[in-house]
């Protein structure tokens, strides 16, 4: 058996990458790739961790039913975040976070 | 760790996983940072099935592979300025080092035994079924509120996205 | 498959190998005992589909090489093998290659959870028939990769038409397969199968089993909705920079998907292997399985070579407006009225190992909602129908200009 | 055959499944004649000189399609356990199914009111 930090170390690398890209890439369709990467670090965590606890066995899926509802939330924010970049596109014609000021409260 | 199947894919996966990974981060064409993340994302995938929820790991290909990867390959597609950008990078070394920073904090808190309750090295032989997990979906003591708040949420982006990107002058 | 690698198991450990090297080497054996069936059908395949358009379209077909023509096939093989392979300068080379491989593995992994008989199968996953939908999907992003690896622009328009339309004729393909998920009470292949023992799930919804039919026809880009090989409007689709082998590969896993489908709906609404004297020998399950099959292979090949192609907005159309609302309705009113006799205690609670008494007042009950709703539809598009003949009977001029301009 | 058996067998078969295709391109590649020149290389028109980039712009109706797919595509995440459980299932839990699939059905009707199902 793979011990459980193995699994969470592994999480966090890729968590560590999704930060990097999302401080760093220019382009907003990359840095949205980006924050699906740490999305799915966090998933990879929630599932190790259910995985592992003693409770794996019950009704109580908490791990497992929270990967399902942060696939759902992963799903809608890429939907509207890519239809929001496509329209700053359509208007702005720029993919550029840092010029599409338009949205700052 | 000894030679199994087990270690075999989880080796095989983080292959996967983290070089998928750097591939989203590092490449300079927007689709095969797609096909990057897809790779990614497959490895995250086969972590579900190590960790028997094969019903994750199906729905994970099912969303990503199947939806997300087409979504995202349209939008850029839609928003091809990539010639404007000169540099991959903004503040390259701040983040280079706030990510490697955070990596090294995070890897000494999974070393560290600090789990109450989890047993690290085994898990219970036994876990539960897809079927549970339906059956816990629904349950008023189970995930019912939160069930329907997921449909609300996803009717929501369904709407405002159509809403957002609907082009009123074709 | 599990007793002959169990089987094999044993006699490696026995005859003194190492434990993982025997499981590795009986794994490996039943994996090809699996994907030879496909890969054995898929050169037949070819065979059969020309021989069949070409009796429809009144012609003989292949019929040189070898017995009517049987070896064409193989001749095909050794002339695609000297077939110079051209990759264009502009094209991604990596993933260039990479995608006729993806396109054609896609399919033959759903065979590993194609249950052959009652206990010859590859894996009877607990999520099987999710399964074959995930893996599908990497058929679909094979599709656009093959058309932007190309690098060119007739390749790239084809995948974007054949990816959204294959991403939506996918939602009441999944919505259709809730139905029998929803029947049998569970996603393995096996069960779905088991729990049709008292009727035939054909039988229960047959306006799941005819939408699951007119969208797999599309997930598999047959007439009428083969955009993916408009050869008229778009010189050939995705695929047009491939050649040779390659472009084979694509063509191979047409095929292949196309009798898969058939082989998934016999297994998901006709009971698969059931039939009399199945339990005989698992030699007559197979043939009522093969035979099941390839009855709706052949109609699926009929409706290929008769009917003609869709513009791109009537598909969409069609998909968005009727066959989505349609699934939508069929499993709510499905799972509604079988709760409601559940309850009632008219019909048994779990499908597996019901009679056909147990199951006749379900039966009836559910085969007047599905012709309700049936009759309903089709009185929609009737008056939606001499609606549009009005239309253009007052204004033709109007109505092809209209028409026109809807046509991309 | 216990659970990760059968994965492993699904594994096994992922892995043979790619290859099966790659043996006739390889051994084809051994066998095929090579003459590549700019002309045959060059990307394929009809016969007409490629101009300019490959990725021209593509129409919204497209990222419209994928968008609503993609939401019945997730929502599928909770309606297969759901179906799964069905035979087992409580009316109570049945009926917010019910309520799951409503609300999704809403959003449909949305985009078709709103014309975002017209290819246009």
């Amino acid at each position: 058996m793979v011990p459980l930090w193995m699994y969470l170390a592994v999480a966090a690398a890729l968590f560590s990458l999704g930060v990097f890209g999302a401080l760093s890439r220019r382009n907003a369709v990359a840095v949205l790739m980006s924050v699906e990467l740490m999305l799915n670090a966090v998933n990879i965590n929630l599932v190790a961790f259910w995985r592992y606890s003693e409770t794996s066995t019950d009704l109580l899926l908490n791990g497992y039913a929270f990967t399902a509802f942060v696939l759902i939330v992963a799903a809608a924010e890429a939907a509207v975040g890519l239809a929001i970049i496509i329209t700053v596109y359509r208007n702005r014609r720029s993919v550029i976070p840092e010029e599409a000021a338009a949205l700052k409260g | 760790m000894e030679l199994n199947a087990i270690s075999i894919g989880f080796v095989v996966f983080t292959i996967f996983t983290l070089g998928g990974g750097i591939g989203v981060v590092t490449t300079r064409n927007l689709f095969q940072g797609t096909i990057w993340l897809m790779v990614s994302l497959f490895g995250v995938a086969g972590y579900f099935v190590l960790l028997s929820a094969p019903f994750l790991a199906a729905v994970q290909i099912l969303v990503y592979i199947g939806a997300i990867a087409i979504l995202i390959t349209f939008a850029v597609m839609l928003t091809r300025s990539v010639t404007r950008i000169k540099t991959r990078y903004i503040r390259l070394v701040p983040s280079l080092l706030a990510s490697l920073a955070l990596f090294l904090i995070l890897l000494l808190g999974v070393t560290m035994p600090i789990f109450g309750g989890v047993s690290p090295e085994h898990a219970p032989a036994t876990v539960a079924s897809t079927r549970d997990l339906g059956a816990a979906l629904v349950d008023e003591n189970g995930y019912v509120v939160p069930f329907l708040l997921a449909s609300v949420l996803l009717t929501g982006a369904m709407i405002g996205a159509i809403f957002i990107a609907r082009d009123d002058t074709a | 498959m599990d007793e002959i690698c169990t089987g094999l198991c044993r006699l490696m450990v026995d005859s003194g190998a190492d434990a993982g090297l025997a499981q590795f080497v009986s794994l490996l054996v039943g994996v090809l005992l699996v994907s030879g069936v496909p890969l054995l059908t898929v050169i037949l395949l070819i065979w059969i589909e020309r021989k069949v358009a070409a009796r429809i379209q009144d012609r003989i077909g292949p019929n040189r090489v070898g017995p009517i023509g049987l070896m064409q096939t193989f001749a095909d093989l050794l002339k695609l093998l000297g077939k110079e392979d051209i990759t264009p300068t502009a094209a991604d080379r990596l993933l260039y290659n990479v995608a006729p491989l993806v396109s054609f593995a896609s399919v033959v992994l759903i065979w590993a959870v194609v249950p052959f008989t009652p206990f010859h199968y590859g894996v009877d996953l607990e999520i099987g028939a999710l399964f074959f939908v995930a893996v599908a999907s990497f058929g679909t992003l094979a599709i656009m990769v093959a058309g932007w690896a190309s690098n060119n622009k007739y390749a790239l328009l084809g995948a974007f038409r054949v990816v959204s339309l294959l991403v939506s004729y996918e939602v009441p393909l999944v919505f259709a397969l809730l139905v029998p998920v929803l029947l049998a009470g569970s996603m393995s292949m096996l069960d779905i199968v088991n729990a049709q023992s008292g009727m035939w799930f054909v039988v229960l919804s047959p306006l799941a089993f005819i939408i699951f039919y007119i969208s797999s026809q599309a997930e598999t880009g047959r007439a009428p909705f083969d955009l993916i090989e408009a050869e008229s409007e778009l010189v050939a689709g995705f695929n047009i920079e491939y050649s040779g082998m390659k472009f084979g590969m694509f063509f191979a896993a047409e095929f292949l998907h196309v009798f898969t489908n058939g082989i998934l709906m016999a297994l998901l609404f006709f009971g698969g292997w059931m039939g009399p004297l199945y339990y005989e020998s698992p030699l007559i399950a197979f043939a009522w399985l093969g035979a099941k099959g390839g009855i709706i292979y052949l109609t699926t090949l009929w409706l290929r070579n008769t009917v003609p192609r869709l513009r791109i907005d009537q598909i969409m159309a069609f998909n968005w407006k009727c066959l989505v609302p349609l699934s939508i309705a069929n499993i709510v009113l499905v799972s509604l009225a079988l709760k409601v006799l559940q309850e009632l205690d008219m019909a048994p609670r779990q499908l597996i190992g019901a009679s056909f008494a147990d199951m006749l007042p379900a039966t009836i009950l559910l085969l007047l909602i599905n012709g309700a709703l049936t009759l309903y539809l089709l009185g929609i598009l009737r008056r939606r129908g001499k609606d549009a003949r009005r239309e253009a009977q007052a204004a033709p001029v109007q109505f092809a200009r209209a028409t026109a301009a809807t046509a991309d | 055959m216990n659970v990760l058996n059968e994965w492993a067998f699904i594994g096994m078969f992922a892995v043979l499944a790619p290859i099966f295709p790659a043996l006739p391109i390889v051994i084809a590649w051994l066998f095929r004649p090579r003459k590549p020149n700019v002309l045959k290389s060059s990307t394929y028109e009809c016969g007409v000189e490629t101009i300019g980039d490959t990725w021209v712009q593509f129409r919204v109706q497209y990222y419209i399609y994928g968008l609503i797919f993609l939401v019945f595509d997730v929502e599928m995440v909770f309606l297969f356990p759901w179906a799964a459980a069905y035979n087992e299932m409580s009316l109570f839990g049945f009926v917010a199914g019910f309520l799951f699939i409503f609300l999704l059905t809403d959003a449909l009707f949305y985009a078709w009111q709103k014309n975002a199902l017209e290819w246009k």
